[in-house]
Order: structure tokens, then C-alpha cells, then sequence
């Protein structure tokens, strides 16, 4: 089984979806020529075609609606958006068909099709490439949203994703790509999406992260144990939504105590959701108030600042231990 | 292999670099003017008075699909008519009344065969009957029943946007998705004055151009975008030079003429067929009736304006040259006339019958498979219908 | 003091900003010449003129652009989207300029701006005109929201976005433009944008609303005292963003229950992020699991469906009973 | 009563409906050609050899003026060169070179006032330091310290935007309020041939056109969009058309040919200012080096086309220019190089001084006043710095 980083599995589930369906196309600006400005696209127009992976003009907007039509055309398009705060120029594309056209043509023409954005912040960059704004997603009807957190699950996840019938949001960490490697077997494992992992097991706490998250609550939750002797149960959430609300209220019945950890703005974001959810199934069970180690409400700083501002191992520590000291 | 939208039914293992396109056939019957990236040429071929004033262009139709042409756009006003007094009753909610529009609705998509696509706007009427949407599904998403907009079988369209210009950048996709699939159909989209102000509407023009795709721009510039003249709405004398400006050849033509806008739509359809790209047709028109029931144009227009418009009537102008080649009567007009009206009451009496609202469905059709909290939202609500004694 | 409905009174509110300030103009699409399509900009032109009452093209980013540029050059607009479901056209505008230019220019550019918008269901109307995403905004660092509920809230809310040197978006519920009639000062209220009102006073559960789920939520309160003899306390958020927590929370505080009502969807909406904050700050005081009563994580449905989807008393009550008996 | 920006210092209770606008100054020392709504004109002044090719449009600039230019588009490529070697050393984020365009930077502010407004894209250097930003606050933003986005005192501009063609509708918005108040302003605003595919920019055109704004939008026709070159960018031969689809007129010029360049401009200035609305340059010129310090050129383009582009350098052919009227020699060209570099490096030693991050400040500039749940935050945040012991 091959070592791969991130770049390198999102790379294989292209290419191997490509091969086998070719209804399977990729587009979005740079992917083809250049192979995209993360190289996950690499080598794909070489072996498909310009028909297939289409290096396209600099509009978002067009790109997701041109692949809203595709699909509506009976193509499984995956279309790239360059960064996630550029998602935004396709805001109205994304939400006014991408996510609508199964239900206004009576389910005539399902949108089976995926919009790949790298997100997040970690990688010095400069203004409008560090965002998080997957709640946008979560909080627009008929879309899905997933979100790996590592090699493995990307290249699983993006095999879901295209495969799926609904349109899928597909958020890359981009910290991630690059960050370290996994074995990614040569085929690639059928998950479902709208499941959650537990990536730890344990029983004192919750620890609810996705996506490049998941690095920093693992930590913590190794520093929690190796300091305090504290067993935290980590989950890595996968899919946004639909949530697996389930698996996640099923932990915190038996732990009783919560951090949830991701990087986006805090107000109205995935971990509100997840604490209105746990409050609405678990409340009997819960011991302290469920904390959000989160983006804070502003935007998001210039690099030199971004490693105070993104939540770390750290702050979910400290987080961890005020809600065990609750009483 | 050409694949059978919308899904398709066989995985290729290798498609063909080069466009395996079947060549148009060139109709002997119709003949074409030019459509330019230049100089934007203008098309009249049937004048105000129901006269040829442009004698090479007139397309050479049979008397059967003449009428069958006047037909439709009397059956599109019919329908206009009978739904403004529905939403006046209170039987009908907000819609948009075309009247007025009716050769540029029927020309526009004359020369499309059934696997070709429609995409349209909301204003569309006549088009969308022509191409197969039912008279009782009109009426039924207008009065706000979901499944007014069930696409028929054996339709290849899209339902109209009622966003305006966002089904454009869609137009442009399925014209790429037909281009790399070497299938012949070709796409024609419709949109406003006021649509034309909209970027994705420019942006679809850029991708099209870029892409060659096989889409025919059609913009139907009634005069309005709601109380907005066109000459506030751009800066230009025309909407159809926005093409050129993107490498999309353009026409203006006269939107009140149903020969014009047939052979223009024609040779834009040829075109886009033959592989040689989108192009975009300005059918100039004008709104006879409200912008939408809900709209009070006496604050924004004068009376005088309605009334010179009246005298371009699309029917009227149209009915004269059938009368002139001996195609109709005032007897033939009359009979017709109440055949469609009558057309649309037994609709209605469709549309009456179906007219029921299904408060238990609105979960449907949201994904292939509704995820577990949808569900638990689903039982939620449904318990509300139970409690209120709904069905 | 005459008797106003939400339409005279945001017209007065306009009327009286144009007059004292000259860098308030208002522009959108057929503000002027038809005084907009609900009428809420009615004889403004006449009286101040098209260069402060400008009819657009039909581009709703280039007119949430073109404001976010007048207020740079120091100008105050007033910027009218028709239906808020056409904001999502302006996403970008308004994340990446509007909502930022004051930090991107380091102070400098102060936007002061407010973008009006008719939101919410209720008035049977076609698709993309029902929708209520105000959650959008919250989570959108850098913007301040606000909702009235009435005529007299309307007013004043909109003097003081008018008069807030950030951007504000002021959604009109327009169920309510005409619904009821209230008496309307000449001068506006001083009232503060980031504090909600106790619309009525209760000791036994927080009802928590805006816009124009204020009714069915004072109905309930009404109802649950008529029947239960129940003394529900509704709070009038009026302030999404900023919200003030305080007054939630001490509400809660003393009555330990609470029911959140809403139009939007669910999930990340904005019962998510009370919910989230009551857990944070009054989870001792809490008896029972909060409940939210809102959209569905549907698409709003066509509008013989509308009233059946809109969250209502009865829902409310309903709601409010379980909360009740929770044990 | 003009208006001094940001803030509108005096409330006018009348303002006058008819423009009071100064009539412009025509400069009797530069010629303009026609920006045109119909064919686009093409303009060079001085060609590849330094050569005068157009000397009917030859600007009567004095000597230390020329002297002044030819200095401003060295400065720049010294800073890209320092900032290249700097972002290899990690002292330096991504940013995006602009060697190349340096004449295209120059020309298309020269004509503006302090008064004016500025509305650049992200690889502005040139331009951006003309009108007044300093060096070590163009290093101190790239190298991701907030405080490099302060706009300097006096300096009308808005920083630069990173989101492509995001700031263009910006532009139009800052030329309607000039219009409004009958300032005499102008707004100039750039962006790439790439950014032309974006909606907002179009829509811009459009909005300017409509309300005949005082802008001009300069389309920097570098080639390529990262690796997409113009070619597929667009269907079109040039970029300049776009402009008269909207009723914008335009004109494409050798956007290496600095002469060239401070023409269009001026003409494009006079019209804005005169009240005859926007106007569209295609400056036609080339990106020698990266897209961005993240890319790789050798993947999408060859060698042999950036080595023609060397051949049209806009830095040796004014040189060139300037030499043969003896207004330099290679003496003088080394001093003002060597002048050049020490102002960069004198620049990057105050940038190093001020290059202290300041994480206590990220929740700074949001609003006017924080709120109290920001005011939460802000706390929590600053007793994790605290924990960690950074200041
Ligand atoms: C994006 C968007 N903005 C605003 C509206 C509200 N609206 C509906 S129709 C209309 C005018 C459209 O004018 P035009 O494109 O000329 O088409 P017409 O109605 O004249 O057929 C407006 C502004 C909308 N539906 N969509
Ligand atoms: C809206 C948006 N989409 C994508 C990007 C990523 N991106 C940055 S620069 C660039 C190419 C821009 O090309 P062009 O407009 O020609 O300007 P140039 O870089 O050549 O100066 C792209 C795609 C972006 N910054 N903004
Ligand atoms: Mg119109
Ligand atoms: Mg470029």
C-alpha cells in the first residue's frame, strides 16, 4: 500500500473515478494544463483529455453554473474552486441550482456532482485564503458537505462524494495537503457519507473536531491522557451535513462533558449546531456546558498572527479541563 | 454514441478528440440572414401593416405550419388572458403575463427538435407549451403547486428560472456537456433586458464563446426590467452588440415578427448545430400587460407607449399576412380563436381537479435518500399536520 | 402620533434620513421612479432628486459594490436588494468588500452603509422569494443584522443603521409590511443596535423571536396563559448580530426554559447559536432541553404549502408544553 | 461645495441637479488619440527599438519628467527583485511579481491627482508607490503584517484587492458619489485580462456606463491568468471590445510603451473628468516572472515566448528612448539604478524594524466599537496569548 499525502489520494480518486465513469469530468480555472495550483489535478488532462479536464475562464460563478448544467445533462462533473473564499462569487449558482434543481424539476434532474475547494487556514496566505465557511454550506438546503481530515479519508470521501447523487460540497483542509502521509490502498473504501469516526476512544470527555482540527484534538487528547490521565474520546466528524447527530450523542451520553473544535467563526457555526443537537438528545446526560474552541467572530488575521488565532492543542486542552471541572 | 440525457446510458471507455458532428442539414426553406460579430445586422421580414418588406428572407412554410404557428401564439394569449382573470378571482397567485411577446416566444424555439433544450425565464408562456409543458401544469406552478413543475416526458428542458439570468451559466453548461459528447442537440436560453445587467449572464456569454458551445442566447428585450426602460438599463442603442463584445455574433431582430425571429433562430440553430458557436439574437419587443400581477405600470409608462406598441401587435401583424395568402378568414380567426380558448377552460377544469395542495410532500424530491435528521424533521412536522387535522 | 403600518414607517425613516443628512441617498433596483416594488421608497425622488434616489441595472453585486465605493468616498447609502433571496447575487460584494474594507483599509474606510432586503414567508409567493437566511450574516464577521417586528421597531431600527458607521443589513419581514398598523412618533426612538426587547414579561419559559415570528409567539404567550395559566416571557431579538446574550441569558436564568422560534432552516441558524450561548453562560439555570421551533432544512416550499411550514402558535405552544413537562 | 473623503465634512441641504464640474485643462503637452465606441484604435508611440513610430501622439514632456518616469519603473523592478530575493529567503510571503509591466504601472496613474482615486489590483507595485504608498508598507503587507494595508495619509486610494475583479464595482461606486457631489475627481482602477471573465467586472462596466462615471478601468493584458493564457480567456482578439458592448469606449495600447500608456490615460482622464463617462484601456503587455512566488510559468508556457517578450522590455525601451535625447547615458543609468536599489534597501530596514507581529491587535478595526460577545472573545484570546506568554 502506497504512502500518500493528501494531494496525492484526492489525485488517485480522480484519476481512478475518471477511468472508470466517464461521465466523471473535471473543470475549474489552472486544473488542467497547470494540473491546479495544489497539483491535485496533476496528470489528469494528459491521460483524459481537454474534453474531460477543462482548464476554464476565471469566473466561479460560471464554472459551478456550466456544471450545474453538465449534470442536468446527465455528466457527473467535479469542479474546483481555487480557494474556498472564492466559493462566495458562486454563491448564487451554488444555492439558486446546484442545490435546488433536483427539487424544482421534480426530481427530474438530480445534480450529481461535486464542488472541490481547498479551505482553511495554516499556509501563510494572504487575504481571503485562509477562511473557513463550511456553515454556509450546512445552512443551505440540498447540499452536502464533507470535509477529510487526512489522506485516507479524502481519497474515500471524494469517491462518496462523486458517486453520490446529490450535490456535494468537498472542502480540502489545505494545511493538510501536504502535511503528512498514509497508506491509501489501491481501492478505495466504501464509506457512507453523513457517518462520523471515532478516530480515539475514551470515556471523561467528548472531543468533536474535522478537517485540519483534527490534528490539534488528537494532540490534545494524547496530552490530555499522558498529563492528566484524562480518557478523551475524539471524533472526527467527516461529514457536516447531513450530521451524524447519532454518533455524536451517543459519546457525550456516556461522557457527559464536550469541547467542539473547528476554525470558522464561531456565531452560527457547525459547532453551534452541534451543541443545539446535543442539547436537544443528550441533555439528561450532559455535566457541564458544552465549550466551543472555535474561530473567533472577526476576519481572519494576516498570517503572522494565524497560529494564535487557529484553536491548537492547547486551547483544547485548557477547554477540556474547565468543562471536567465543572460542577 | 450519443448519449440519452439525463443520465447517461453507457460509460465509454475512450471518447474521440475530434467532433464527430452530424452536418446540418441546410433547410432549402428557410433563408438566413447573417448573423455578425460586426456591424449588428437588424431583421424585419413582415412589417407592422402584415406586409413582406423584406422579400429574401421570408421563409418559404407550409400553409399547415403557418397556421400551426399563428395557432400558438393565439393558444399563448388565450392562456395570458384566462390566467389574469384566475389571479384577479384569486385562483391564480403572482405570475408574469406575456402579452405582447408572442412571435418571439413561438420563433424562438421553432426550429429546436424534441432532444434539443429550452432553458427559459419565467415569461415563457408560449414556448414552453409549444415545447410540451402542459396548459394545467402552467397553471398549476403559477398557483403555487410543487408539481406545476414536473418536467413532462419526452421534454427536454429545464423549469424557468424565476431568478433572473441565473439559468443562463446552466444553458452554457449543457451546451458543453452536448459538445464533448459529440451529440447534435443544441441549447436556446432566454432572458430579459434586464437579465443582460446580470454578470452571470455575462459570464455564460465569455464560456460559451470560449467553449464554441451550441447555445443560442436569446434576448428578449420587452422594453422593461419591471419599471426600468432599456435605455436606463444599458448604455448602448442595443442589447445585441454585448455579444460581439465577447466574440458571440449577434442580430437584432424584430421581436413582433414571427417569420424574423423564426429565421434568425434558424440560422442561429444551424450554427450552434454545425459546430461554430453561440451566438445571441435581440428580439425587440415590448411588454403589453403588467410586469407581474402584482405590478402597477401606470407609475412608470405612459398610455401613449402601450398604445403605439398596440399598433405592432405580433398576432394582428401575423394574421394579416395569413389573410393577404388567403390562409385565414375572420370566420377561420374566430373559430380558432374560441378552439384555444376553449383549450385552455378544459385545462383549467384539468387544473381545478389537481389543484390541491399536498402539505405532506414538501420533504420530497430534497435528496435521492432523506438523511436521518431530515427524517426526524419530516416526522416533526408531519405530526404538526396530524395535530391540526391536515392531509 | 399617527397610526403607521411597516411600509409608511420605513419610508418615514428614509424620508427623515434624506433630509437631514445629504450623504444618505438610497439606490437599488426600482427604488425611484416606482418608489420599489413594495412601495417602501414611494416619492422619495421627487423630493430629493435622482441623485439620491437611483435606480439601478438589474445587478444586485454591482449595487451592493457601487455603495460599499459611495461609502468610501464618504457617502451613507442606502442600498434596497428586492427580495433577500437576491442578496446571494451580492455574496461576494458583501463578505469580501463590504464586510471588510473598514479592517482591509486599517480604519481608513469606514463603510457606512445599510443593505435592505424583504425577507420571510408568508405572502404566497413564487420560489426564492420566502427564504429567511439571516444566519448568513451573522456567521459573516464585520457586519452587524437587525430585524424589526413592527412598524415602530422598523423605524427606528432603520434611523439607527442609518446611522451606525458599519454596514448593517436590515431584513423587512414582509409578511408584516402591511399586516397591522402602530402609532409611529415623528422622532425616532433612540434605541440601540445589539439589544433585544422583553416584549412581554413571564417567569415560567423565555419565548425567544424576531421579525415576524414576534406574533405567533406573543399569541402563544397569550394562549399559554388563557389555557395553561402558563406566564411565558418573550423576548424580541431585534438584534441578530450583535445579539445580546445578556438579556437572553438572564431570562433564562430565571425561568430555566426556553423555546426558540425562527423562519430559517435549522441547521446553523440562529437558534443554534442561542442555544449554544445559553449553554454557555446560564446551563446551571437550565430545566430542560431548549427547543427550537423553525424552517425545516428544506427548500421553502411552493406556497399553497407556506403556512403549513411556517413555524406558528400552535408549534410554539406545542413546543412550550414539552419544554414544560420535561422532567 | 466639494467634499473632502471619507467623510463629507460639510451637509449641503441642496444640492444643485446640473453638474458644476471643472471644465478640464486640455494639456497642450500630450495628444490624444480617440478612444472609440466602434473599431478599436491601437496606439504605440514608441516601438521595440525605442523608436518614435506614432509622432503625431508624442507627449511634449520636459526633460525631468521623463527623467521621473523612467526612474519610478526602475524603482519598481528594484523593489520586485529585492522582494523575489527576500520571499526566498522566507523573510517574505506569496506575492505576485509584476516585472514587465512596469510601463503599463507608470502610465496608467501619471495622469491623476493627489485628489484622485485608485483602485489597484494586487500586483500594483508601480503604481501604488507613485501615488504614495511606501516601500516598506508594500513589503510589510506581503510579508502578512496587518499594518502594511494602512493607507497613507493623503493618499485617495483603496488597497489593493486580492479577490479578483472584487474591487472594480468598488471603482465605479467611489465615481458615482463624485458624480453625485460634482467633484472633479477621477477614479482609475486595474485588473487583469483574467479578472475580465468576472461578473462583477462586467456588471461594473455596465453601472459606469449607465450613469456616465468618472472611471477608468485599465485591463492589464499580461498574457496570462496564472497559466490560462489570454487566448482561452477569451474568444475574442483583443480584450478592448468588451468595452463598446457596454457603450464604454476603449482603446488597446502597447501596454509596454510607457509613452503610449501616460496618452491613453490622459485622454481617458480628460473624458472622465469633462463628464463624459468611463472609458476601457487594454494595455497589452506581459508577466516576465511568476504569477505568483507559489508558481511554476514552465509548466504552461515556453521559454522562447518570454524571451521575445525580453526583447520588448518597457524599462530598455524608454531607456533607449531617453538616450538618444540625450537625456541619459550609461553612467547616469547605473547612478539611478544603484539610487533605486538603496531606497529599496533603505525601505527594507525599516520594514524589518516595523516587522514585529502584533497578535494583540487581530480584533482591531472590526467595528467602531466592539460588542460585548466580541468583547468575550477578544478575552478569551488574550489569556491564550497569555498562557503562552506572547505579547
Ligand atoms: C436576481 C434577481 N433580481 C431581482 C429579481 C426581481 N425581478 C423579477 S423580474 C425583474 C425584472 C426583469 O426584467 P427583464 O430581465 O427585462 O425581464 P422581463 O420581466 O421584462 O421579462 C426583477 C428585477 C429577480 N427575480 N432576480
Ligand atoms: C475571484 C478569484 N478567483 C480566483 C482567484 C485566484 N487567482 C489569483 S490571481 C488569479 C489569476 C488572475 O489573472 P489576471 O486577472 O490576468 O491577473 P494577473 O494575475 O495576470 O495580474 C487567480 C485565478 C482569486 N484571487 N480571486
Ligand atoms: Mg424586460
Ligand atoms: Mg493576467
Amino acid at each position: 500500500m502506497p504512502k500518500m499525502n493528501m494531494v496525492e489520494a484526492l489525485n488517485l480518486a480522480l484519476d481512478q473515478n475518471l477511468a472508470n465513469d466517464d461521465r466523471v469530468c473535471v473543470l475549474g480555472e489552472d486544473v488542467a494544463v497547470d494540473g491546479g495550483v495544489f497539483r491535485v489535478t496533476k496528470g489528469l488532462l494528459e491521460k483524459y483529455g481537454e474534453d474531460r479536464v477543462i482548464d476554464t475562464p476565471l469566473a466561479e460563478g460560471a464554472i459551478i453554473g456550466a456544471a450545474v448544467g453538465m449534470a442536468v445533462y446527465g455528466l457527473r462533473p467535479v469542479a474546483e474552486i481555487q480557494f474556498s473564499g472564492f466559493t462566495l462569487q458562486a454563491f448564487d449558482q451554488i444555492e439558486q441550482n446546484m442545490a435546488r434543481l433536483r427539487h424544482r424539476s421534480h426530481g427530474r434532474y438530480p445534480i450529481s456532482m461535486v464542488m472541490r475547494a481547498p479551505y482553511g487556514g495554516g499556509i501563510r496566505a494572504v487575504e481571503h485564503h485562509s477562511e473557513s465557511r463550511e456553515a454556509y454550506w450546512a445552512h443551505t438546503p440540498g447540499l452536502k458537505v464533507v470535509i477529510p481530515s487526512g489522506p485516507r479519508s479524502a481519497r474515500d470521501l471524494l469517491h462518496a462524494a462523486i458517486d453520490d447523487s446529490d450535490p456535494v460540497i468537498f472542502y480540502e483542509p489545505k494545511a493538510l495537503y501536504r502535511a503528512f502521509r498514509e497508506d491509501v490502498p489501491d481501492q478505495p473504501q466504501k464509506i457512507a457519507i453523513g457517518k462520523a469516526q471515532i478516530a480515539r476512544q475514551g470515556t471523561d470527555i467528548t472531543l468533536i473536531a474535522y478537517g485540519a482540527m483534527m490534528r490539534p484534538a488528537l494532540e490534545a487528547a494524547q496530552d490530555l491522557k499522558d498529563l492528566h490521565s484524562i480518557e478523551a474520546e475524539v471524533i472526527d466528524l467527516l461529514s457536516i451535513s447531513p450530521m451524524d447527530t447519532q454518533t455524536l450523542v451517543d459519546s457525550v451520553s456516556k461522557t457527559g462533558r464536550c469541547v467542539v473544535v473547528h476554525e470558522g467563526p464561531r456565531c452560527c457555526g457547525i459547532a453551534a449546531e452541534i451543541i443545539a443537537r446535543i442539547n436537544e438528545h443528550a441533555f439528561e446526560h450532559l455535566l457541564a456546558p458544552i465549550k466551543r474552541v472555535t474561530g473567533h467572530d472577526i476576519h481572519f488575521p494576516y498570517f503572522q498572527c494565524e497560529q494564535h488565532y487557529l484553536p491548537d492543542a492547547d486551547t483544547i486542552i485548557e477547554a477540556a479541563n474547565e468543562t471536567l471541572q465543572y460542577e | 454514441m450519443t448519449p440519452s440525457a439525463p443520465e447517461l446510458a453507457v460509460k465509454s471507455s475512450h471518447i474521440p478528440r475530434r467532433p464527430k458532428i452530424t452536418p446540418p442539414k441546410p433547410r432549402k426553406d428557410i433563408s438566413t440572414p447573417t448573423i455578425a460579430l460586426g456591424e449588428i445586422p437588424n431583421l424585419q421580414i413582415l412589417n407592422e401593416k402584415g406586409e413582406i418588406s423584406d422579400p429574401s428572407h421570408e421563409p418559404k412554410l407550409e400553409a399547415a405550419e403557418l397556421l400551426r404557428i399563428y395557432r400558438a401564439m393565439v393558444l399563448t394569449r388565450k392562456l395570458d388572458t384566462r390566467m389574469l382573470t384566475m389571479q384577479r378571482q384569486g385562483e391564480m397567485g403572482t405570475f408574469a403575463p406575456g402579452m405582447g411577446q408572442e412571435a418571439t416566444q413561438i420563433g424562438q424555439i421553432y426550429p429546436l427538435t424534441k432532444k434539443d433544450w429550452f432553458a427559459p425565464s419565467y415569461r415563457s408562456f408560449g414556448a414552453q407549451l409549444w415545447r410540451g409543458w402542459t396548459i394545467e401544469g402552467l397553471m398549476l406552478l403559477w398557483a403555487g403547486f410543487f408539481e406545476g413543475f414536473e418536467v413532462p416526458e419526452g421534454v427536454n428542458d429545464l423549469p424557468f428560472s424565476i431568478v433572473v439570468g441565473s439559468h443562463v451559466p446552466l444553458a452554457g453548461g449543457i451546451a458543453i456537456g452536448i459538445k464533448q459528447r459529440r451529440d447534435d442537440a443544441v441549447v436556446v436560453t432566454n432572458f430579459g433586458d434586464g437579465a443582460i445587467s446580470q454578470g452571470a449572464v455575462n459570464e455564460a456569454f465569455n464560456f460559451a464563446a470560449v467553449y464554441k458551445a451550441p447555445v443560442v442566447f436569446v434576448c428578449e428585450n420587452n422594453g422593461y426590467a419591471i419599471s426600468m426602460p432599456t435605455d436606463k438599463q444599458v448604455a448602448t442603442p442595443d442589447l445585441a452588440r454585448r455579444g460581439p463584445g465577447f466574440g458571440v455574433p449577434a442580430i437584432r431582430v424584430d421581436g413582433n415578427d414571427v417569420l424574423a425571429m423564426i429565421v434568425a433562430t434558424t440560422e442561429a440553430v444551424q450554427m450552434a448545430r454545425a459546430g461554430d458557436g453561440p451566438s445571441l439574437i435581440e428580439a425587440v419587443t415590448y411588454r403589453m400587460s403588467l410586469h407581474t400581477t402584482a405590478d402597477d405600470p401606470k407609475v412608470y409608462r405612459r398610455d401613449e407607449e402601450v398604445e403605439q406598441w398596440q399598433a405592432k401587435c405580433p398576432i394582428a401583424r401575423f394574421e394579416k399576412y395569413l389573410m393577404n395568402k388567403g390562409l385565414l378568414d375572420p370566420q377561420a380567426i374566430g373559430r380558432l380563436g374560441d378552439e384555444c380558448e376553449q383549450e385552455v377552460l378544459e385545462a383549467r377544469t384539468r387544473f381545478r381537479e389537481r389543484a390541491k395542495a399536498k402539505p405532506r410532500e414538501v420533504f420530497d424530491m430534497m435528496y435521492e435518500e432523506l438523511p436521518p435528521e431530515l427524517e426526524q424533521q419530516k416526522r416533526e412536522y408531519l405530526a404538526k399536520l396530524d395535530r391540526k387535522g391536515v392531509q
